[in-house]
């Protein structure tokens, strides 16, 4: 097996399939990275669910307000072209199915798309912030996961979540840094394998049934 | 790059993927003031049939809805004051049962599309319980006060009215120009807007309708 | 009995009380006279279903603008310190109950409040506009009849609507141009009472029985 | 005169009414942007009881909503994501069984105030169908798809951070600071704004909060 992907490779991999002039919701973490591979020809507009469309990069050190933030709290900018809204008018692009793609993180997904990505077993307060709301709204669910299998050694995508759900069968995708599945009625289906891996190697690291697409395409790692 | 500007009217509509036979057409507007005139007038000439118009009104004189009612291409309207001065082409095809009238108190029909826009599939409203208009609608009891249900209304295609709009479709409006218009516009499938002026970039504390829900603009002048 | 009031004298009265700093809509047709005749010395402001709050009197020939109008369609002006708003916006002002006070026109008005002011027998294509809304929503509901009797001789205040109902058991205060009358939980409170009228003769024009109140006040036409 | 503008912070909460033991308070700001500070802090020395919280987070560090949550007037908060860098407040009084907590998604939190500040009662939402937070809720399927009914969320007082206010409490916001500010001003019986600047007037068409939504305002500079 070649190196797995790394979570700039898995970002790079995913922002190629954001098509031109798409409205996009990063999730906080991981998939806040997409925004930096976006090919210069291509327009998305980034959403941030505290009332912003065309978020733009951070700002130069000093330049940071603390009126001008995003999701994760963390000082942003705004591009040409964006827009400011309030907490209802946000969420309502979300419900209302404008958002194009809604990238996020995760703790287990299933083969049929079930989601859980919000509660851990043990942890204190619970808080679930703009997640269930994305997941239901956005016309497509984008899951990233920096590592296929957990340090446990537990698979990550399984047959049915044993984690409290944020929402059922509303993943579309997942990026891994082994391979791109989608999940489509008749199951997950791999489109993209890491280089060096086999079926078999991926089908053991996976907790459901896999299919492999005809002409599946070959992951590679970046050399840096 | 983004860049919502359609040149021609023609373009503008060819490039629609949701008009159609039996397609639900939303068109802000109250009395005259922000109505989409040139593109009500426009799909008039399309030779659709069978479409539902939901707007305030219902049209008066020749011009605007009038001229797509009179087309014959309207089969439906849902509408919370059809009768006004002039509205004659409605009146006439109404009496003649070539047009189904479903009548909504206004804020329900403000609420119905902003739900639609809004991913709300019902919502219970205390407006029209215990009236006429409520007739055959599930009325549920909160608080000791009765509300009825209410569904929410999508179109296939948003027309509004606009005074500015930037490449990226956001846009402002004229006063009480405004009304319907950015209700309806997060309401639809597709939204074609008529704009007064284009400008290079609306700021963004000013955006009324941010463009994520317009899909397609035309200049059309004050 | 000494002349009616006129609907001036009526709007006159109605404006008497609309406390400062309240938040008006005033219906299409004869309620809109009522800004003609605050005092000075009292801000209310007038709220438009159409999106406008702080709507002023009409402009001067020559300065109307088709983008600014009211509800009635009629061109107007904006004050200082007024707001545009979206239509959903402007009834969820309504509906919310951030209106103090709606005031319209009626066919009929029920001893208990209920409201028939949108739908003759015999009409037409049916037509409502924002009436079930306001009546539902606003505070205080008041209802301005220029003639208590119609031309028919039959009694406008009733002690059950004929005519289709806009709201059940929403008006609270009636003022007509014979009278004024509370809509209290034991049925109606005669306030006010035009000069030279006796309390009998108002009973014989209302189809609901009266209460009169101890210090009824008296009403005078305007000499105009 | 309409004036909503208050001199002192001590003014403008003695005139209010409905701050009172057992009162729910709406709290506007996303994170630190667009908070209202100095109320919250404000409150705090008030010696109140038993209030409810509504905002989207729990504070962080000493300050603000934490100041408020350490005075031990809270005794309950409904927000969507309490926990966060320093939020140490809020874990202390909610690990000791001193505070209970609504989680409660943050787009159904937002739309639950606005239905609260709109009048309408209850509506359907998709979010949360089919979770741990929907437990026990009513769940009902429009066209196919199931959805989750959720309650209006109203509070006695609403507090909100505004970047310019008017005499007749018309509010603009500053960016993003805008976030829960102008839902939470509509659901409350008293919506108290510190606002950084005052202004002659606010142009109707910039206007974000109408004044017709706030009672009382005080200049708190920038």
């Amino acid at each position: 097996m070649s190196k797995p992907l790394s979570p700039d490779d898995i970002a790079a991999r995913v922002a190629e399939d954001l098509p031109d002039g798409a409205y996009v919701n990063l999730g906080i973490g991981m998939p806040m990275r997409v925004a930096e591979f976006l090919p210069p020809d291509r327009e998305c507009v980034l959403h941030s669910e505290n009332g912003l469309l065309g978020m733009g990069p951070a700002p130069a050190p000093g330049a940071e307000s603390p009126d001008l933030i995003n999701a994760g709290k963390q000082p942003v900018t705004v591009l040409a072209g964006g827009a400011f809204f309030h907490h209802a008018d946000s969420f309502a692009m979300i419900r209302g199915g404008h958002i194009d793609v809604s990238i996020l993180g995760a703790y287990q997904v299933a083969a049929n798309g079930d989601l859980a990505n919000w509660a851990l077993p043990g942890a204190k307060a619970p808080a679930v912030g703009g997640a269930m709301d994305l997941v239901a709204g956005a016309k497509q669910v984008w899951v990233m996961l920096a590592q296929q299998v957990g340090k446990d050694g537990a698979p990550r995508i399984v047959e049915r979540c044993s984690l409290p759900l944020t929402g059922p069968a509303c993943v579309d995708r997942i990026y891994t840094d082994l391979a791109v599945l989608e999940v489509t009625p008749d199951g997950l289906l791999v489109t993209d394998l890491l280089e060096g891996l086999c079926e078999a190697e991926l089908q053991a690291k996976v907790g459901a049934p896999l299919r492999f697409a005809p002409a599946c395409r070959r992951l590679r790692a970046s050399a840096a | 790059m983004i860049d919502k500007r359609c040149r021609t009217l023609a373009d503008m509509l060819a490039q629609c993927p949701d008009l159609h036979d039996g397609a639900v057409l939303l068109a802000g507007g109250f009395g005259d003031a922000g109505v989409p005139v040139l593109l009500l007038e426009a799909i008039a000439e399309l030779g659709l049939k069978d479409l539902t118009m939901v707007s305030n009104n219902a049209g008066a004189g020749e011009r605007g809805l009038a001229r797509l009612l009179r087309s014959g291409s309207v089969s439906r309207i849902i509408c919370s004051f059809p009768r006004s001065a002039g509205s004659v082409v409605f009146e006439e095809r109404y009496d003649a049962g070539l047009l189904a009238l479903e009548v909504v108190p206004q804020g329900t029909l403000a609420e119905r599309l902003r739900a639609g826009g809004a991913g709300i599939p019902a919502f219970y409203t205390p407006t029209a319980y215990g009236t006429e208009l409520a007739a055959g609608k599930e009325v549920r009891e909160f608080d000791g006060r009765h509300y009825v249900m209410e569904r929410a209304i999508r179109g296939d295609v948003a027309l509004v009215h606009a005074a500015t709009g930037d490449r990226w479709g956001n846009l402002t409006y004229a006063m009480t120009a405004r009304n319907f218009n950015p209700v309806m516009a997060t309401a639809a499938r597709s939204t074609l807007a008529e704009v007064r002026h284009f400008v290079d970039v609306v700021p963004p504390e000013l955006v009324v309708t941010p463009g994520i829900f317009v899909h397609s603009m035309l200049e059309v002048g004050a």
